[in-house]
């Protein structure tokens, strides 16, 4: 069976020019890059080449790119870097109650460690009000880091705006613009953050490898030690094939980035239409258009996500319900728990998130498939939206 | 993730439903965890006749309901008492460790429902 | 010119068995191990042979696997881990002069959070006495990191001793195994060691992923958080290509195992010998035996190592002098000083490191090369080994 | 990491060796930073006729000893004075920033020389 992929925003495929290249570092090119041969200075020059291909991507100069094994480490790199550099300045930080696990833990983390975190709330859509960053922002606060878009509803932040409020109060500004990357233009220019992490397997690049922005002239702490690596900022041997499959996939993406973007919006519409026509009383999760033009997320009342999930598998659709991250978890998503949504309403979502390669053939395949499962899950579901949920145990009617 | 067995009693689950006339019904779960059942039996002489569930919940909340009515059917009060989460968990080959704790409910549902007929009855056999 | 490759201590080319499955996760399973449909769980199950794998080279429960980015990040997790989780129980750690950068520098940046660091020194052979780590040993003490090889000179440390020692004052023990695994057996059993680093690259496998043995009821404190990934232990999707190449790694690590040790003591001893005839006052770095079977480093007193590694360059040979991580820097290597070996000479290291492909015809053909590059250097040096090497500026004779 | 012309320069070094008859000698360098170099000039009638170097050290350190000899020959004292390090990385189409210090001592050691002549001759034009 031909499987649908509707889960891009939990990772994608590589694409064959991105594997080509990876391949190619992996078994010709295999020297270490900080080697003085000539193996070593022909890896050197291409994590150099694809250094300038991330940066193309966002509008950044090479220098600031600093590469990791991911958006998790960068994220961490970012809060902690900032946080332990510059202690004395501060011991605040502003994040929203929205934001991917690796920001919120790692604030847990430095909270142990005796920082302060505001965890701002959002409104229905999920969107963080600048107002309310303004008002949290006191004298020791150093950082404040909102994601550009939401990895489970695909709402896009106000980051130019938080980053304006930030700068009249010299506050670093981190964003977390991994899910955009790819699907619409990132400049962090026009933006204006000081930080911000992506990475390579949310945009048909290698899983493993991902790049924290830094501006000229931001100082952060390393969290890794070793070699001179990465400036100083990230010790360990250079990941040339990851480093270069995630240049490719960067070159590739300004491209293509054009087509994506409409082909997804397209389709993205297209199905939120077929599923609010099919599926009674179906709600959309997130902004209805301040939204990543591949996500699709929705909650089916009376519906548990992780049923449907193995339905829709059964039939060879890939699909998820919160984030790939808390799908081992048992807990109704953060995310929408904090949009307002009750829990067992939150417990029945659907994310589908498309890609490069989905077709609405796929998408029609989707609408098809989806609505009796619901209608079957539903019929054996021991509530049905609007009914009390209190389930205290014993006691017959 | 999950053993054939789970898979078997998910995606054609035994029982579903409701019993117009149930001698007892249990309902467990709540909506934080996302796993709620409500399960209905039928008595006579002591023997459990009938069972039928309804289930909101993930693939293990469904394939342990399903297949606790099947277990349950057939035998006397005090054995299907006698039947644990864990015996349930055991009949499907195992759980994820993760769904071990939540989503394997349908134990309880199924001693709530026996209560449940016990309280409606006074302790007596009659049926409801 | 096909090229001899002498650099297998930096990096070692990836096996074509390694690069066909991570191409495979790559392009066809490219599914999130984390995800609850047949793709994401086609790459968890995957990645849970992998860690079979690797946990089966070297004696370990799969469950003891922490897969990271590579060895650095091990190093890292292993020391800071210890180091916070356990901090009411002690602020002493002890480690030796040779040790890597990334356990060396991460024992600076401890240093600078309160931990206090002794630092072993070495005999002229690189090896570190387990009488002067019993004698290191204080109350708060809580942490041993010595390395099992050396990366540079190959010495081999006494660890199983260290670890007796350790065992009676009930200070963990790690080792960086880097070096030796896929050389020689690795048994954390039979070492006893409570943590150890292993990273792919120097043994057949992908760069950017190695990782952290963690032995059973030992507790660390993750570095990097988010997801539920590898036991909370090091949040961040997994890198499915490159842990199943690790593990592809191992597993053929362990099927050559024999053959490697003998092919590259052979080439060891003839190359050895060879550089001993050919060429005046050579040294050789470590100790004869008890050293790496694929490691041979020899000073060339008279001769700096980057002119030397230059003109082998040109003639089709990679090596190195110092390790890969430093030849960025011009810093005489602080292995070779920690064996009291002179300024002058350290900085004329010749690092020859071998891999299973290399053949004696290769071996004979840097034998052939390297004598009138020596001869030629050493002709045009301002100084010869003996005279003074006091260049106080002007002052002509 | 290198340009051609250090490249050029290291494997085709110009002016190795000694001259017998110097009029002035030149050493710059030390062990730790492992580049030591010796250079010795001939001068007739103010200007240098002949530059020799011998060097201990790195691609850089070679390269740049070669080309300052080249660049020396011909010139007048004060002409010879007046290269700077920077100039002669700037000879050789530039070098790696982390050479750029310690390795980079050819001027230096050439005005070493320079300064070795004048002492001989305390000031004066004439040769050894
Ligand atoms: C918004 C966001 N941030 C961070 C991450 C973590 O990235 P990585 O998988 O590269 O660690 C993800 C995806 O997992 C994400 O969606
Ligand atoms: C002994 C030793 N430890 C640690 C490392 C670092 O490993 P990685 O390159 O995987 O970060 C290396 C090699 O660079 C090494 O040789």
């Amino acid at each position: 069976m031909k499987r649908v992929y509707l889960d891009h925003s939990a990772t994608t495929p590589v694409h064959p020019r991105v594997a080509l290249a990876a391949m190619n570092f992996m078994m010709n090119e295999y020297g270490n890059a900080s080697s003085v041969h000539t193996q070593g200075q022909r890896a050197g020059q291409a994590v150099e080449h694809a250094r300038e291909q991330v940066a193309g991507m966002i509008g950044a100069n090479p220098r600031e790119i600093i590469f990791t094994s991911g958006a998790t480490e960068a994220d961490n790199l970012a809060l902690r870097g900032i946080a332990e550099m510059h202690r004395e300045r501060g011991d605040h930080i502003i994040t929203t109650a929205v934001e991917h696990h690796a920001i919120l833990h790692a604030c847990d983390a430095l909270e142990k460690d005796g920082f302060r975190i505001t965890r701002l709330a959002v409104d229905g859509e999920g969107r963080v009000d600048p107002d309310d960053v303004a008002e949290a922002i006191e004298p020791g606060t150093i950082l404040i880091s909102v994601m550009l878009a939401n990895n489970e509803v695909g709402t896009l932040q106000p980051v130019e705006e938080i980053v304006e409020i930030a700068r009249e109060h010299d506050v670093w500004v981190h964003t977390d613009a991994v899910q955009v990357a790819g699907q619409l233009p990132v400049d962090v220019d026009a933006l204006g953050v000081d930080l911000a992490s992506f990475s390579a397997h949310k945009m048909y690049g290698p899983k493993g490898v991902g790049c924290l922005y830094i501006r000229r002239g931001t100082r952060i702490r390393a969290q890794m030690f070793g070699g001179h690596h990465e400036r100083w900022l990230r010790a360990g041997t250079e990941n040339v094939p990851g480093i270069v499959g995630f240049g490719e996939a960067c070159a590739l993406a300004d491209e293509e980035l054009a087509y994506r973007r409409s082909h997804l919006t397209a389709l993205r519409d297209h199905l939120i239409e077929g599923l609010e026509a099919r599926i009674p009383d179906v709600m959309l999760n997130g902004h209805r258009t301040e939204r990543l033009p591949g996500n699709v997320n929705v909650c089916i009342p009376g519906v548990e996500g992780e049923a449907m999930l193995l339905h829709l598998d059964m039939k060879g659709i890939s699909a998820s319900s919160g984030s790939a991250c808390t799908s081992g978890s048992l807990e109704a998503s953060h995310v929408l728990l904090a949009m307002g949504i009750k829990h067992e309403i939150a417990h029945g979502s659907l994310r589908l998130t498309l890609g490069r390669e989905n077709t609405r053939e796929e998408i029609d395949y989707l609408l098809e498939i989806l609505p009796p499962i619901v209608e079957n899950l539903r019929a054996m579901s021991a509530w049905k939206p609007g009914e009390d949920t209190t389930f205290s145990s014993g006691g017959g009617n | 993730m999950y053993t054939d067995k789970v898979m078997e009693h998910f995606t054609s689950p035994k029982n579903v439903g409701e019993i117009e006339d149930f001698d007892g019904e249990g309902r467990v779960g709540n909506p934080v965890c996302g796993d709620m059942m409500a399960m209905q039996i039928k008595v006579e002489d002591n023997v459990i006749t009938d069972a039928k569930f309804r289930t909101f919940g993930c693939g293990a909340a469904i394939a342990t309901s399903s297949i606790v009515t099947e277990m349950a059917k057939g035998k006397t009060l005090e054995e299907a008492e006698a039947i644990s989460n864990k015996a349930v968990a055991e009949a499907l080959g195992g759980l994820p460790t993760n769904k071990m704790h939540c989503s394997n409910l349908a134990a309880d549902a199924l001693h709530n429902a026996i209560a449940d007929y016990r309280e409606r009855t006074g302790g007596d056999d009659g049926g409801a």
